[in-house]
């Protein structure tokens, strides 16, 4: 169904388009004294809300460890493609080597990434986070593909109340000489 | 094989071997490894691949078994084992302070070894003496009634004379006028030590040959005539049970006598077997020529081993006098009896498990059907006893089915061995006609009342694994259908006091740590509700309960109860359900105790 | 015999189940998922996990043994006071099944809790997430929360279970399924349980570890993380990767499995559900064989040896097809002087086209297959390391028996005879075609993946296809025709062997219309009796036995060369 | 005494100086204007409040590469950014600065405030600006690519028909003051009243043709950047593209200059000193102040409106030339000399 707008009538003067010329004119005039609210950017930076998110990054807890156990799942989720892990084992002579895995390698292309944040979502570790950097700039390519120790750099340290480092090691069962555990849950 | 096993063990062992089947002879393992233990004092990679390759069985066989039964021992102990017993019963008696002492004494922790290399001190689940706790066995020995003066006194003791005495059997407790003694008849008459000629003389072996006179199913329609229920604890009708047998297969068919008494709180196969050996013997052969089988297996606890060698003895002397072995009081008939010891494990009490550890493996109670009585033992059709059910075979062949329904009442019929502990004057086996006394009877007339100055709180009518009866529902009759009705079981007979001193909290802790050790760890909800529950209730005792797990505790022994292959889920579940139900003021009481948080100690 | 079946009712639904089958099948009949731990279909039932629990009941007998009914006029059903485990419970008449009442689901949320407890929740680091069955189920019938708040029973993490198995025995849920494997299966009774209760560990005595060819087999029925095989260990995560349908080319048994493949890499293989061939097992030297398909040193592109050069150029397929079909046109009908050697590694349809063109257009008469024969074992593994050599017979590639006419091929090229000589996928030189001979001739044309002593010599090398890169047919010992499918792309411009061989045909005024392989199939049902009225996807998934090929191979033979013959 | 070529060629520097230096701070204005317009703050970076911001654009456009497409027709793409530059700086030798500077050291007579005090001056500036439509379609035409063409067509059908508008507008104000010479233009209105009284609907006609004429909003049809992409200096880069940047804003240096000059009294002021020509140097130079200062309000007002008003559609732009200004410069011619003759009797 069509409509019909009823176009307003205009004077002689209006049809000029004078007075909103003139109007126009005063408009702008008057901005001219007003206030600015012009961010002085590298100086001034924006005041980002807590749930910004900005470039993602890993992060390391408070004892220096990669929380990362390169599960994959950002990888999987990842609705561009942008991350890529190379998973590892960790060494076995490490104090809480119950957690077994970390990356070898992980690799964030940042020409990809769309920033949904995602991956932060996902994770299980709480090792990804999307920090609050948005100005990536690079010269190459290559430059904008972050691997892991950059993305640790950005990621910094973030305290958690995960528990998988708490290990209170059993004795290997290697041999029938090993003690044997009498006493079923008595604590010390 | 680096091992140097010494002739005239192997030629024992050689024996033990042969009282299992060829094709099985793997069943030999736990007595292969009682006397490779008794010889070495423990059982390392040695005697592990030694024992393997002695049964044709994979090193990793027997490995299972070492470290499934507390009793051996992988690295080599102290020359004295000391075992505390540390369940419930010997806890109302104050074994906590036996334990301490010791550990005081030898400046060891449980399961340390003393410098010196004499003793080791292992806290220990239930020595099936729970009448005379507290107790603690050193070795082979039995010491009943302690207090921590007397426990030092002993450890003084061996430490000077640098060996161990032979600990006489206790006398037999005199009857109360209120008992029917039938079963303990014999034993309670004065210079009777249960040797042969002391069971001929009281009358004994006279209903083998009049069994052997009969046609087996004649026996069984007087068994069932009986009413005999099983003693056991699930008080399923004997008759019956021997009538399910798969005969005819062509297979052999085994009769199994449980004498794994391990149930805390219960003690009355203790005095069966080591004051009236051959009672019990009659009663397998009279069984064994019932059922059609010719060989029995009597499975007696690792904790008894006084009571193996009394039985072995008794065995003995039955063939000489040929009331056992190649056709008995020539009538034809062949039956040979074994004894089987146990190594410690609770689970051997459950008629597959006891089966399965017969057979050399750990106790996995198996899911049924099929039932024992089609495949059992060795793969054959298996009838499985109580020691007090075959004990009383001999008097029903003797006096007739009608002499046995005389006594109790219909359902329960006959006497009923029961065993007391706990704060009572006189704690102990009494054996009384079932239904025809009341359980406040038995604590206030048979055993005395409750020690000086102390209230009934509760009762445990039928081993712990039994729902606890409060202090107000004592008026009831003591027989199967009547403690059903209460809402309990007559269970093993194991009557266990609690009185006004007891922290309920800490008795359910340790019942729940009883079944957490004794859990064999093969269906899930016994093996990770039983040792969550002690954990819990560990928590909990120690002030850092919360208000929700006295709900969570009840639950988690509901999500157990009655989802395991065997009953050992119900017998955890059932005790701990009572308790927090019947008791639940204090557990909320503990729960709010100090509000704490629970710290990372015990989490 | 006619199989007795009884009828029940489970979750409603009127099922009829074979008699002795456990509820668990029959609830599977019915579409519905009884979910289970220990229970396996090819071992022994033990009932320890607790999770299959479902409320049975039975109609209630009346006096005269027959079944009461009830005032619906329907049988009164007698229910039991505790659940039953379906695993080992048989249908019986008129059984009523609950899987999922009110009781059921407490207890199996209270299984699924008691399983989790003690369970390490490490499932980003675990390699069993994704293929979980505690993950699944525990989405599917847990709790979604843990009441529990105590420290949990630790065990070891990592202990090696033979050099191919890692064993963390915290995750371990003591199911008991890879022991009864070992013990009934495997035949090696080298895994159990220590200590009691909730600290029973999973466990191999030391220096006794798994040492069978079938070990891996029990990473697949563990249905946790518990036991990894070191070969997949934090390689990929199991959603990555695609699933094709294959059949395992290691021997001559052909067992089904399923190739995991991402992004053109194979990363593992895994035996698949056939009865007729493999039950759902498969021995480890076959599943570990696919390391080959991603070798780096994989031929990519066709080649010819540069005498000017002398060094070997590289050739677009055409230019390839182009200059063979240049050399081989001449010697047409001069089948004396040419000689071949296929593989009955390759497909069905390969070995088929191979035949063609060597005998029929190019008229070769000594064309044959090299033997493989390695050791075979009591289960699965044939001593016949060919996979196809039934398909080589029947196509008519090989000899009777197969490689008999090799030595008659060396002597031929010795004595310069034969001066053609074309290859595929065999390094001759260790089966009796010396590098001397394989010098002497003037056209030596090779078909391989990798690079070996022959495709040195080759003056024409072209790339061929693994098993994991095409599709066709295998027909295994027992005369059984399964389907190979593509799982990746081949490297560079490798190609499967058909269109090579397609091509040359097409070039050498053979029949070239194949276009595809259902194509080559086609003619191959067309002209060879034992496939009549077969096509691919008739196959299926499981494959399908043929008549025995000696039946059928002599007229085939005859046909087929008829009706090449008035073809060209 | 220096001589008179001399002087001459000082004036040019200066004027051209001068001029360029204005244009270049045009653009800073003009950045700076809309961003206050738009409540921001604009170019500040490049010394305070940006002031140095025309030296980095013009290092800028001196650094930047310069593209030569290869598809252009190299000469004229290389010569139209020229002729539309010339044009709008030689125009500016007519217009009067100031009265004259009086400097005895330097000459005997007043040096006029004029580089060329022509007495067709305004015709020259017709003739001179008109050509600047040249550069405009050269480069259109000469990019040989689709924008700019559609932007060299617009453009020349717009300055030509704005050219009509601007010519005819300012007929009237030469009809009163009765000489085409811009200097005696500047000297009536110093003496009289400006014309921008008399002769309002000429002044209003002239400035928007100037804006159209400028190629300035609302009339930037020709460079449209929302649909012409730049028009016709979409292919154009670095100082190519610079000269067309001056050369426009030359233009509307200059289309000011003439609005000051035609309409608004020049360098004069309706009061003494400044209503006669200067016979002291510091009045000369304040006469130079008072044009300058005529000039950056107007270019102010260019900057204003730019900002203000959208674009116009393409056939309103025509319809305003041809069938609005054009009947009405007419009329005004007619009314214009109906009053004069009727003065003048």
């Amino acid at each position: 169904m069509t409509m019909q707008v009823e176009r307003p009538k205009l004077t002689i003067w209006e049809r000029t388009y004078l007075p909103q010329i003139l109007h126009g004119l005063w408009l702008t005039l008057k901005h001219i004294p007003q206030r600015k609210f012009t961010r002085q950017y590298p100086e001034e930076k924006p005041p980002l809300h807590g749930a910004y998110r900005g470039a993602p990054t890993l992060v390391k807890d408070p004892e220096g460890r990669v929380k990362c156990v390169s599960c994959q799942l950002c990888e999987f989720v990842c609705p561009p493609k942008a991350i890529r892990i190379t998973p590892r084992a960790r060494p076995e002579d490490v104090p809480d080597a119950n957690v077994e895995k970390e990356p070898e390698d992980f690799v964030i292309d940042m020409l990809r990434c769309i920033y949904c944040g995602y991956c932060e979502e996902v994770c299980p570790e709480e090792a990804i986070f999307l920090k609050q950097d948005f100005a990536i700039a690079g010269y190459t390519r290559e430059e904008l593909r972050f691997h892991k120790e950059k993305l640790l750099e950005l990621g910094g340290v973030q305290p958690d109340s995960i528990w998988k480092w708490k290990f209170k090691g059993a004795p290997p069962l290697d041999a029938p000489g090993a003690p044997k555990r009498e006493g079923a849950g008595r604590k010390g | 094989m680096a091992l140097n096993v010494p002739t005239e063990l192997e030629q024992h062992i050689d024996e033990v071997i042969t009282h299992y089947p060829q094709q099985h002879k793997r069943a030999a393992v736990l007595w292969l490894l009682h006397l490779l233990q008794e010889h070495f004092g423990h059982l390392g990679k040695e005697q592990v691949e030694w024992t393997a390759t002695k049964l044709g069985l994979q090193p990793i066989n027997v490995w299972e078994l070492i470290t499934f039964y507390p009793m051996f021992t992988a690295k080599p102990r102290g020359k004295f084992h000391i075992k505390v017993c540390r369940t419930l019963s010997c806890e109302l008696c104050g074994c906590g302070g036996i334990l301490e002492r010791l550990q005081r004494k030898l400046g060891v922790k449980p399961d340390e070894n003393t410098s010196d290399g004499l003793f080791t001190i292992s806290t220990v689940e239930c020595l099936a003496a729970c009448g005379t706790g507290p107790v603690m066995m050193v070795n082979d020995e039995l010491f009943e009634n302690l207090t921590p003066d007397k426990a030092e006194a002993i450890i003084n003791r061996i430490k000077t004379t640098g060996k161990l005495e032979p600990q006489p059997l206790p006398p037999v407790l005199p009857a109360h006028p209120l008992e029917k003694r039938v079963l303990l008849a014999n034993m309670s008459k004065p210079g009777y030590k249960g040797a042969i000629e002391d069971y001929i003389r009281e009358g004994g072996y006279k209903a083998l040959p009049k069994a052997l006179g009969m046609k087996p199913e004649e026996i069984v329609a007087e068994v069932k005539n009986s009413g005999v229920r099983g003693r056991g604890g699930a008080g399923f009708p004997c008759g019956m049970k021997w009538s399910f047998l798969a005969k005819g297969a062509g297979q052999p068919i085994y009769l199994v006598c449980n004498a794994d008494e391990s149930e805390p709180g219960t003690f009355k196969d203790r005095q069966l077997l080591h004051y009236d050996p051959h009672q019990l013997i009659e009663g397998i052969l009279v069984s064994c020529y019932a059922v059609g089988a010719h060989a029995a297996y009597i499975y007696i606890r690792g904790e008894m081993p006084y009571g193996a060698k009394i039985l072995i003895r008794a065995i003995e002397e039955a063939r000489a006098r040929n009331f056992l072995g190649k056709n008995i009081l020539r009538k034809g008939f062949d039956c040979e009896i074994f004894v089987h010891r146990g190594a410690g494990a609770y689970i051997c009490g459950e008629e597959t498990g006891l089966i399965e550890s017969l057979e050399g493996k750990r106790a996995y109670p198996r899911i049924k059907p099929p039932f024992p009585a089609v495949v059992g033992l060795f793969g054959c059709p298996t009838v499985v006893n109580n020691v007090e059910t075959l004990s009383n075979i001999p008097h029903i062949i003797n006096n007739g089915a009608a002499w046995f329904r005389g006594m109790g009442v219909p359902g329960s019929t006959g006497t009923r061995l029961v065993c007391v502990s706990g704060p009572v004057k006189r704690p102990g086996y009494y054996e009384f006609e079932m239904g025809k006394l009341t359980m406040r009877q038995l604590i206030y007339d048979l055993c005395g009342g409750l020690q000086e100055g102390r209230q009934l709180k509760g009762v445990v009518p039928g081993g712990s694994s039994m729902p606890v009866l409060k202090a107000d529902q004592i008026d009831v009759a003591l027989d199967f259908e009547s403690l059903r009705k209460a809402g309990t079981m007559a269970g093993s007979g194991g009557v266990i006091v609690l009185d006004d001193t007891v922290d309920i909290v800490q008795s359910t802790l340790n019942v729940a740590q009883f079944y957490a050790h004794e859990s064999c760890g093969q269906c899930t909800p016994c093996r990770e509700g039983t040792l969550w529950m002690e954990k819990m209730l560990h928590r909990v005792k120690h002030g850092h309960g919360r208000p929700e797990d006295v709900d969570l505790l009840w639950d988690v022994a509901d999500n157990v109860d009655g989802k395991t292959i065997c009953p050992l889920g119900e017998a955890v579940a059932w005790p701990v359900k009572a308790f927090v139900t019947k008791y639940r003021g204090e557990f909320e009481k503990a729960c709010k105790k100090n509000g704490k948080e629970a710290t990372d100690e015990h989490r | 015999m006619a199989e007795q079946t009884v009828k029940l009712t489970i979750d409603g639904k009127e099922v009829a189940a074979p008699k002795g089958m456990n509820l668990i099948e029959a609830a599977k009949l019915a579409g519905i998922e009884v979910p289970h731990y220990c229970y396996h279909p090819k071992l022994a039932v033990v009932g320890n996990c607790r999770m299959c629990l479902v409320d049975v009941g039975m109609p209630k007998m009346g006096l005269d043994k027959k079944p009461e009914i009830g005032p619906d006029s329907k049988p009164v059903i007698m229910f039991g006071p505790k659940l039953t485990i379906g695993c080992n419970t048989s249908v019986a008449e008129g059984m009523v099944v609950h899987t999922r009442s009110p009781k059921v689901i407490k207890a199996r949320e209270g299984v699924m809790e008691f399983l989790l407890i003690n369970h390490p929740l490490d499932c980003p680091i675990c390699d069993q997430a994704g293929e979980c069955r505690l993950q699944e189920f525990s989405v599917d019938y847990g709790k979604g929360q843990s009441r529990f708040v105590e420290e949990k029973v630790h065990k070891p993490k990592k202990t090696e279970i033979g050099p191919k198995i890692m064993l963390d025995d915290e995750r371990c849920i003591l199911c008991s399924r890879c022991v009864r494997f070992m013990r009934d299966v495997a035949g090696q009774d080298c895994l159990g349980f220590v200590n009691r209760g909730s600290y029973s560990t999973l466990t191999c005595y030391p220096g006794m570890e798994p040492n069978t060819n079938y070990d891996l087999n029990i990473t697949d029925i563990c249905p946790v993380g518990a036991l990894t095989a070191n070969d997949f260990r934090f390689k990929q995560r199991v959603w990555f990767l695609k699933e094709t349908k294959s059949v395992c080319p290691n021997c001559a048994t052909g067992c089904n499995t399923v190739l995991w493949s991402r992004e053109g890499v194979v990363h593992r293989q895994t035996p698949r559900d056939n009865d007729a061939v493999n039950q759902c097992w498969m021995c480890d030297s076959g599943r570990l064989h696919y390391k080959f398909i991603n070798d780096p040193h994989r031929i990519t592109t066709p080649t010819v040896k540069s005498s000017a050069m002398g060094e070997r150029l590289a050739l677009t397929w055409p230019e390839a097809t182009r200059q063979i079909a240049e050399k081989l046109m001449p010697l047409k009908g001069k089948g004396s002087t040419i000689a071949a050697i296929g593989t009955a590694r390759a497909t069905t349809e390969e070995l088929f086209l191979f035949n063609k063109l060597m005998r029929e257009i190019l008229g070769a008469e000594l064309v044959d297959c090299v033997p493989h024969v390695g050791e075979a074992d009591k289960f699965l593994l044939d001593a016949d390391r060919n996979p196809n050599t039934n398909g080589a017979k029947l196509t008519g590639v090989a000899g009777e028996p197969i490689g008999s006419r090799i030595p008659a091929i060396a002597e031929a090229i010795k004595s310069g005879k034969i001066k053609t000589l074309i290859v595929h996928g065999e390094n001759v030189v260790k089966y009796g075609v010396t590098e001397e001979l394989l010098a002497k001739l003037d056209l030596l044309v090779v078909i391989d993946t990798l690079p070996n002593k022959v495709t040195e010599l080759a003056h024409y090398v072209l790339p061929g296809a693994t098993f994991a890169e095409k599709r066709g047919t295998f027909i295994n010992a027992r005369n059984r025709l399964q389907r190979l499918n593509a799982a990746i792309p081949s490297p560079g411009i490798a190609r499967p062997e058909w269109q090579t061989f397609a091509a040359l045909l097409n070039e050498l005024g053979g029949d070239g219309g194949y276009l595809t392989i259902e194509d080559v199939f086609a003619d191959m049902a067309r002209l060879l009796a034992p496939l009549a009225g077969l096509n691919l996807s008739k196959i299926g998934d499981l494959g399908v036995e043929l008549k025995p090929a000696t039946e059928t191979k002599g007229e085939a033979k005859t046909e087929s060369t008829a009706a090449a013959g008035a073809k060209t | 005494m220096i001589p008179l070529l001399l002087i001459h060629l000082i004036k040019i520097a200066c004027v051209i100086g001068v001029m360029l230096g204005i244009v270049a701070y045009t653009v800073l204005a003009e950045r700076k204007i809309c961003a206050w317009m738009q409540d921001r703050i604009g170019p500040n970076r490049v010394g305070p409040f940006g002031l140095l911001q025309p030296v980095a654009d013009g290092l800028k456009f001196i650094f930047k590469e310069d593209v030569l497409p290869h598809h252009v027709n190299k000469v004229y793409f290389t010569l139209a950014p020229m002729i539309a530059m010339i044009p709008a700086l030689i125009t500016i030798a007519v217009v009067p600065w100031g009265s004259q500077l009086v400097i005895p050291s330097v000459s005997h007579d007043p040096i006029p405030g004029v580089i060329a005090n022509l007495n067709v001056g305004i015709l020259f500036v017709f003739a001179i600006s008109s050509l600047g439509v040249y550069g405009i379609v050269l480069a259109g035409w000469s990019s040989n690519s689709k924008y700019p063409f559609l932007g060299g067509i617009r453009s020349s059908a717009q300055m030509i028909s704005y050219e009509v508008c601007l010519g005819l507008s300012v007929v009237p104000v030469f009809m009163q003051v009765g000489s085409l010479n811009l200097m005696k233009v500047v000297e009536y209105q110093a003496q009289h009243t400006w014309l921008g009284f008399t002769q309002p609907l000429s002044c209003f006609i002239f400035l928007v043709s100037a804006f159209a004429e400028t190629n300035r909003l609302p009339f930037d049809l020709p460079e449209a950047e929302q649909e012409l992409v730049g028009g016709y200096h979409t292919e154009y880069s670095s100082m190519k593209f610079a000269m067309f940047f001056l050369g426009e804003y030359a233009a509307m240096f200059m289309a000011s200059a003439l609005m000051a000059t035609l309409f608004f009294g020049g360098w004069s002021l309706p009061f003494a000193p400044f209503n006669a020509p200067a016979q002291t140097l510091t009045v000369g130079l304040i006469h130079i102040g008072i044009f300058l200062a005529k000039v950056c309000g107007f270019l102010f007002f260019f900057i204003w409106v730019r900002w203000t008003i959208p674009r116009f559609r393409y056939d309103q732009l025509m319809t305003l030339g041809w069938k609005i200004f054009i009947p009405l410069t007419l009329l005004n011619i007619l009314i214009s000399g109906v009053v004069l003759a009727v003065i003048t009797k």
